[in-house]
């Protein structure tokens, strides 16, 4: 029922002044389900999303759109659609709501009709002759979501749809894109630097660090049973009420610099549990049972 | 013992009314959590304080005391003298809150030179090399310009500036929104550790009411300008009283525990050009009753620690 | 739309019209000669006359037409050449981004005045037009240069990267979502090139390099000039002419100014009270 | 020091591009002015004279363009510009070098002033905006938009020939021989008043607005109202966070604009008959003295971008992100 509907396999993007923005990602998106990127800010995850939405070339790894490699940009964004995480930058501040959502059912030849798409976003129809500005946040967010089902999209890509927004709304938002997965059968995957929110919306979630996936599995395992210490670091920094202020200490150090990574693991500056082996031999893949896998030292003896 | 009180205060944004009659009391050594989101006022009450807010920011009505005088009446020189050396702010957007053409050293120095003039240049660059220190940068940061610093760094030499003359109250506004959920929690653990050090107060402003409930010991929850909650962190997580604010409690997903359904609250943040009658949360609230829609409730206490805003409160809430 | 744009507008409308009654309301053909010759401002001749008897008020009015026509079409050639040049090499990027904003810094650094009097004093007959294309060939950098910097920015913006997402056709991103926003910074690279364009025109006619056949104020004033108006005292004859330049110069400002706080909101006035001391009204 | 790599890199690039055009003109524009020249001074023109000429304006049919272009660099590079047909038989590199030092005396001095000046004014009007400062707007619009050479005449009018408090033309007394004495630098001075303020009253009013409008969009950055919550002077905020800020773009403004200031001065030659670069080509026009004019274009353009190199040398020290690279 979920088959795999978009792949990636080794996507790896370095751009010209050497930032080695993503090295090696591989992940399959599957038709009904939600699969989360988490990580900071510069870890990568805006541009493995670009390269999905084939919005910026790969260096090297290639994409597989059901199976085989994807045709005509014209005939791939059919199937693949993004959303953006800045919602008063996402919307042409020049075109009513209605010029914004009238254009891709003439590219694509739908026969929906406007009032229809923003009948599925939960909006009424008379936002069709207002402008972006005249909208708040959220119901900018909704449009931005409008314009990607007009394609009737098979793969939704939203990169942070809702950190924008106010907290309030966040999950008004988010439980809107779970029905549209659930009704359209829709393969999303959702970008974000907030882990409680993957752990809330998404069924697998991959951790990203320094351009390469660390960790990998489905979301509650992921988040409740950590493996890489880089996913312990961003669970235990993460703001939880139930903890009293004066918990340990978590270790000082820099998010990295993509420009010069040091050669083996990435996250050895700033791990703990780092060993020699770390400073110099990039981890393998270890998988820890039912699809959850680390790529880490710590779990040597189980290489998958 | 109260070091701040600020009394009835409204300020007007052009027409549009940004904070209406606001009351708030800071106690001396408390982290008092000013939560709301786009249009709650919380940035407009802050720097209507020390009046910074920019134009066409102007202040209708109320007092501001600190050590007994208000605040609002200083003459423009004895509030300058004021400004950083009692009430210092740690401001959000690091990225541009510091000068991009001067060094860290001038920005530092710029304090001392303001309000110390007979502190000979040594002691003040040993000052400032201390304080780097004290925000965890190595001192030979100070002749780097803001451009080569990262985000992390920006704001902790913001932090190290506001501590300069040990004030007595730190206002942070957002101060961690920029950077990365990592970096905000060491930032954050340092200021608190910095806090029960030089036991100054500090007003936390923030959307992300999370944050608040574990920084620190006081939350009041802004709406549209107005206070509609106030009471200790802890007892708020625990059973808040006013629908907004349960509302906003309950949009946080949580991290650990049992996975449950959230709907957080329905409708658009507030628009202050045309803000709804009566009490503005009515038109998002589960519980709004005819005299919601009526009359605008007032912030009262409800036992010895909490105030709401809300008629659902108050006995006299059958009289329309 | 503030009082500075709709006095500048105004301004410009009572030129605009006189550039095209003028020639039919002129109560002298410009160019006759006249019996009372060097008068001053009479009944007669508003503005005086010249040493040959001709009369100045007609030379001005008639000479309006010359300066908006050479000002607006150099205006729009050159408000064109910057689009076209400016657009693509903020779109493009890479060799051909590199390619012309070097071309535009080029002309904007060479000064253009020298350059112009070699190419027109070369040309046999420089009548209006033909010195409108000389002007505009030089006035299209600095919009080139503003347009270049404005697209690079909108061009990464989400709404471009969104269009392109959903299957737009490149030249369909370039005229529907990047032209659109620029439309403020084309009106006033459009108005400043207007102005730059005047004031050239005038002084290539001032030095008599542009041919004196039709009229405009810089040939009253070449006139002026070389019939040493000035030792004989008469400032009739060169002081109408320079303050209606002034005064176009000023109305054409005045609308850029306009256009820029339309553009830049900051720029508006804000009102009452300094940065950094908000004002405290308790009634 | 990439930066000013690049910069130099542009300039030497803009500087081939001039004199290419220089070349190529005389060759793509119609008509032939300057065979006309050479029959008129058929008797007096010596051999080499009338070499120099066809090589300048390419005029010999049997070599290629290339070796003229060649030929034409071998003679600009000995400083051989050809013969100006008003000054003949001087050279024009000979009348471009006695003209050169006074364009450059007053243009240079004008051109400091008027943006020194402008800048000041400009700071402390964007600064005090919202007060009667703001009456100085219009003014200022009316003023940058008078061209320079009306406001010489106007000067000449009042100040030279109503109250004769100063000279109407020229750059000294005619009867003083010019030398190296106190009194000639005296009078020199007293003939290049008028001009001067001419020029820098003209040119103020466009920094005077560029730089308010500069710090009318600072002023509202989070910089200056940390500043001012630091407590620091109004005037240090208004000068090393606002201004230090605002004067970036207008120095690299300056730069550019240099090449419409020069031609605003030239004309106020013009009117003054100031003995600079201005009023030879003045003179070279009514004579359709073409290499004259070439020569002058040429010079000019050497000296503009010289001058746009010191801006960038200017700019440079004011801002330490070019200077640095990012962390």
């Amino acid at each position: 029922m979920n088959e795999v509907v978009l792949e990636a396999r080794g996507l790896t993007k370095h751009y010209r002044r050497g930032a080695r923005a993503v090295e090696d990602v591989s992940l399959v998106l599957r038709r009904g389900r939600v699969t989360a990127l988490v990580g900071e800010s510069g870890s990568g995850k805006s541009t493995v999303a670009k390269l999905l939405a084939r919005l910026v070339p790969a260096t090297s790894g290639e994409i597989l759109l059901r199976g085989e490699k994807p045709g005509r940009f014209r005939e791939y964004c059919r199937s693949v659609q993004m959303i953006f995480q800045d919602p008063f930058a996402s919307l042409n501040p020049v075109h009513r709501i209605r010029y914004t959502l009238t254009r891709p059912l003439k590219i694509h030849r739908r026969s929906e009709t406007p009032e229809q798409l923003l009948e599925a976003v939960q909006l009424p129809a008379d936002f069709l002759d207002r402008y972006p500005h005249e909208l708040s946040g959220g119901q900018r967010q909704r449009v931005a979501i409008a314009r990607a089902l007009a394609a009737q999209p098979s793969v939704l890509l939203a990169d942070e749809p809702v950190s924008m927004l106010d907290v309030s709304i966040r999950l008004g938002v988010l439980n809107l894109l779970r029905d549209l997965k659930e009704r359209l059968h829709l393969a999303v995957l959702y970008i974000t630097h907030d882990i409680a929110s993957a752990r809330y919306f998404a069924d697998e979630t991959f951790v990203m660090y320094g351009g390469q996936v660390v960790e990998g599995g489905d979301s509650e395992t992921v988040t409740q049973h950590p493996a890489h210490p880089y996913t312990q670091l961003l669970i235990a920094s993460a703001p939880d009420p139930d903890r009293p202020a004066t918990s340990t200490p978590t270790p000082l150090g820099e998010p990295p610099s993509l420009g010069s990574p040091p050669d083996g693991c990435r996250f050895s500056p700033r791990c703990p549990q780092a060993t020699p082996r770390c400073w110099t031999d990039a981890p393998p893949r270890c998988s820890l049972g039912d699809g959850h896998w680390a790529a880490c030292w710590l779990y040597e003896e189980v290489v998958a | 013992m109260s070091v701040l009180e600020v009394r009835g205060l409204s300020v007007d944004y052009g027409t549009l009314r940004a904070v209406h009659d606001v009351d708030l009391t800071l106690e001396r050594g408390e982290v008092l959590g000013l939560a709301g989101e786009s249009g709650s006022g919380k940035s407009t009450l802050a720097y209507a304080m020390t009046r910074l807010l920019p134009p066409p920011g102007v202040i209708r009505s109320g007092t501001v005391r600190y050590k007994g005088f208000d605040l609002l009446s200083l003459a423009p020189e004895q509030l300058r003298t004021l400004r950083w050396n009692d009430i210092a702010i740690v401001f959000q957007g690091a990225m541009n809150a510091l000068n991009p053409v001067a060094s860290v050293a001038t920005q530092l120095l710029d304090v001392f030179r303001a309000h110390r003039p007979s502190m000979p240049r040594a002691a003040r660059l040993a000052r400032c090399r201390e304080l780097l220190h004290l925000v965890g940068i190595s001192p030979d940061r100070l002749d780097s310009y803001p451009h080569q610093l990262s985000g992390g760094m920006r704001q902790r030499v913001m932090i190290a500036m506001a501590l300069a003359l040990e004030p007595e109250i730190v206002i942070m506004d957002e101060p961690t929104t920029a950077l990365d959920v990592v970096m905000q929690r060491q930032i954050l653990e340092q200021m608190m550790e910095l806090r029960a050090a030089l036991g100054f107060s500090v007003v936390f402003i923030t959307h992300d009411i999370s944050l608040l409930v574990e920084f620190s010991d006081r939350i009041a929850i802004m709406y549209s300008g107005r206070v509609v909650e106030e009471a200790p962190a802890q007892s708020l997580y625990r059973a808040a009283r006013h629908p907004y604010a349960t509302g906003l409690l309950g949009s946080f997903p949580a991290l650990r525990g049992p996975r449950r359904p959230l709907r957080g609250i329905p409708g658009s943040p507030p628009d202050l050009r045309h803000v709804p009658s009566g009490c503005p949360f009515h038109p998002r609230c589960a519980s709004a009753m005819d005299v919601c829609t009526a009359r605008t409730p007032v912030l009262a206490p409800v036992d010895q620690h909490r105030s709401v805003a809300c008629w659902l409160e108050h006995e006299n809430r059958g009289a329309t | 739309m503030n009082a500075k744009t709709r006095a500048g507008l105004a301004l410009l409308g009572f030129f605009g019209l006189i550039a095209v009654v003028g020639p039919w309301i002129a109560p002298y053909d410009p160019s006759a000669m006249g019996p009372d010759l060097l008068q001053p401002p009479s009944g007669a001749h508003w503005f005086g006359t010249t040493m040959t008897g001709q009369d100045v008020f007609s030379q001005v009015l008639v000479g309006t037409r010359g300066v908006l026509v050479v000002g607006l079409v150099a205006g729009v050639l050159a408000t064109v050449l910057s689009i076209v040049i400016g657009v693509s090499a903020g779109f493009l990027g890479g060799a051909a981004d590199e390619l012309l904003s070097a071309l535009s810094n080029i002309f904007l650094v060479v000064p253009a005045l020298p350059l112009i009097i070699i190419v027109a004093s070369f040309l046999p007959d420089s009548g209006d037009l033909l010195i409108a294309v000389v002007i505009s060939l030089t006035a299209w950098a600095w919009g080139a240069r503003v347009l270049r910097a404005q697209t690079l920015s909108l061009r990464n913006r989400d709404y471009v990267l969104a269009a392109r997402a959903t299957g737009e056709r490149t030249w369909r991103l370039i005229v529907f979502e990047v032209l659109p926003n620029l439309t403020a910074v084309i009106a006033s690279g459009f108005v400043g090139t207007v102005i730059f364009a005047v004031l050239l025109e005038i002084t290539l006619s001032f030095i008599g390099v542009a041919s004196i056949s039709n009229w405009n104020w810089g040939t009253v004033l070449f006139w002026a000039q070389s019939n040493q108006a000035l030792s004989q005292g008469a400032w009739w004859w060169f002081v109408p002419a320079g303050l209606c330049i002034a005064f176009l110069g000023t109305a054409l400002a005045l609308v850029n100014f306009g256009i820029d706080e339309y553009a830049n909101p900051r720029l508006r006035s804000a009102g009452r009270g300094k940065v950094g001391f908000t004002p405290v009204e308790r009634s | 020091m990439r930066f000013l790599l690049r910069r130099t890199v542009f300039y030497l690039v803009t500087a081939w591009a001039a004199i290419t055009v220089n070349f190529l003109l005389p060759r793509l524009l119609p008509g032939d002015p300057v065979q006309a020249m050479i029959t008129r001074f058929q008797g007096r023109l010596s051999g080499d004279a009338v070499q120099s000429l066809y090589v300048l304006f390419g005029l010999d049919q049997n070599t290629s363009v290339l070796e003229q272009y060649l030929s034409y660099w071998g003679n600009l590079l000995t400083g051989d510009l050809g013969l100006s047909f008003t000054f003949f038989p001087t050279p024009v590199s000979e009348v471009l070098g006695q003209s050169m030092p006074w364009t450059l005396g007053l243009m240079g001095v004008t051109t400091v002033i008027s943006f020194g000046l402008g800048t000041v004014i400009g700071v402390y009007a964007g600064w005090r905006r919202g007060t009667w400062v703001d009456a100085l707007v219009p003014v200022t619009t009316f003023f940058s938009a008078i061209p320079y050479f009306w406001l010489g005449l106007i000067a000449i009018a009042v100040f030279a020939v109503n109250w004769q408090v100063f000279p109407a033309a020229g750059g000294y007394p005619a009867g003083m021989e010019p030398g190296f004495s106190g009194e000639f630098a005296g009078a020199v001075l007293y003939h290049a008043v008028l001009p001067a303020v001419t020029i820098v009253v003209s040119s103020v009013a466009g920094w005077i607005l560029g730089m308010r409008n500069m710090m009318v969009t600072v002023s509202a950055e989070d910089y200056v109202l940390v500043a001012h919550a630091k407590g620091l002077s109004q005037r240090r905020v208004m000068i090393s966070y606002a201004a230090r800020n605002a004067i970036l773009p207008s120095v690299s403004g300056f730069a550019l604009s240099l090449g419409f200031v020069v031609g605003g001065t030239l004309l106020v030659e013009m009117v003054f008959s100031y003995p600079g670069i201005g009023y030879v080509l003045f003179q070279g026009v009514n004579a359709k003295d073409y290499p004259l004019m070439q020569g002058v274009f040429l010079v000019v353009t050497l000296a503009v971008l010289v001058a746009n190199l010191l801006a960038d040398v200017g700019y440079l020290l004011l801002d330490p992100r070019t200077r640095r690279e990012a962390w």
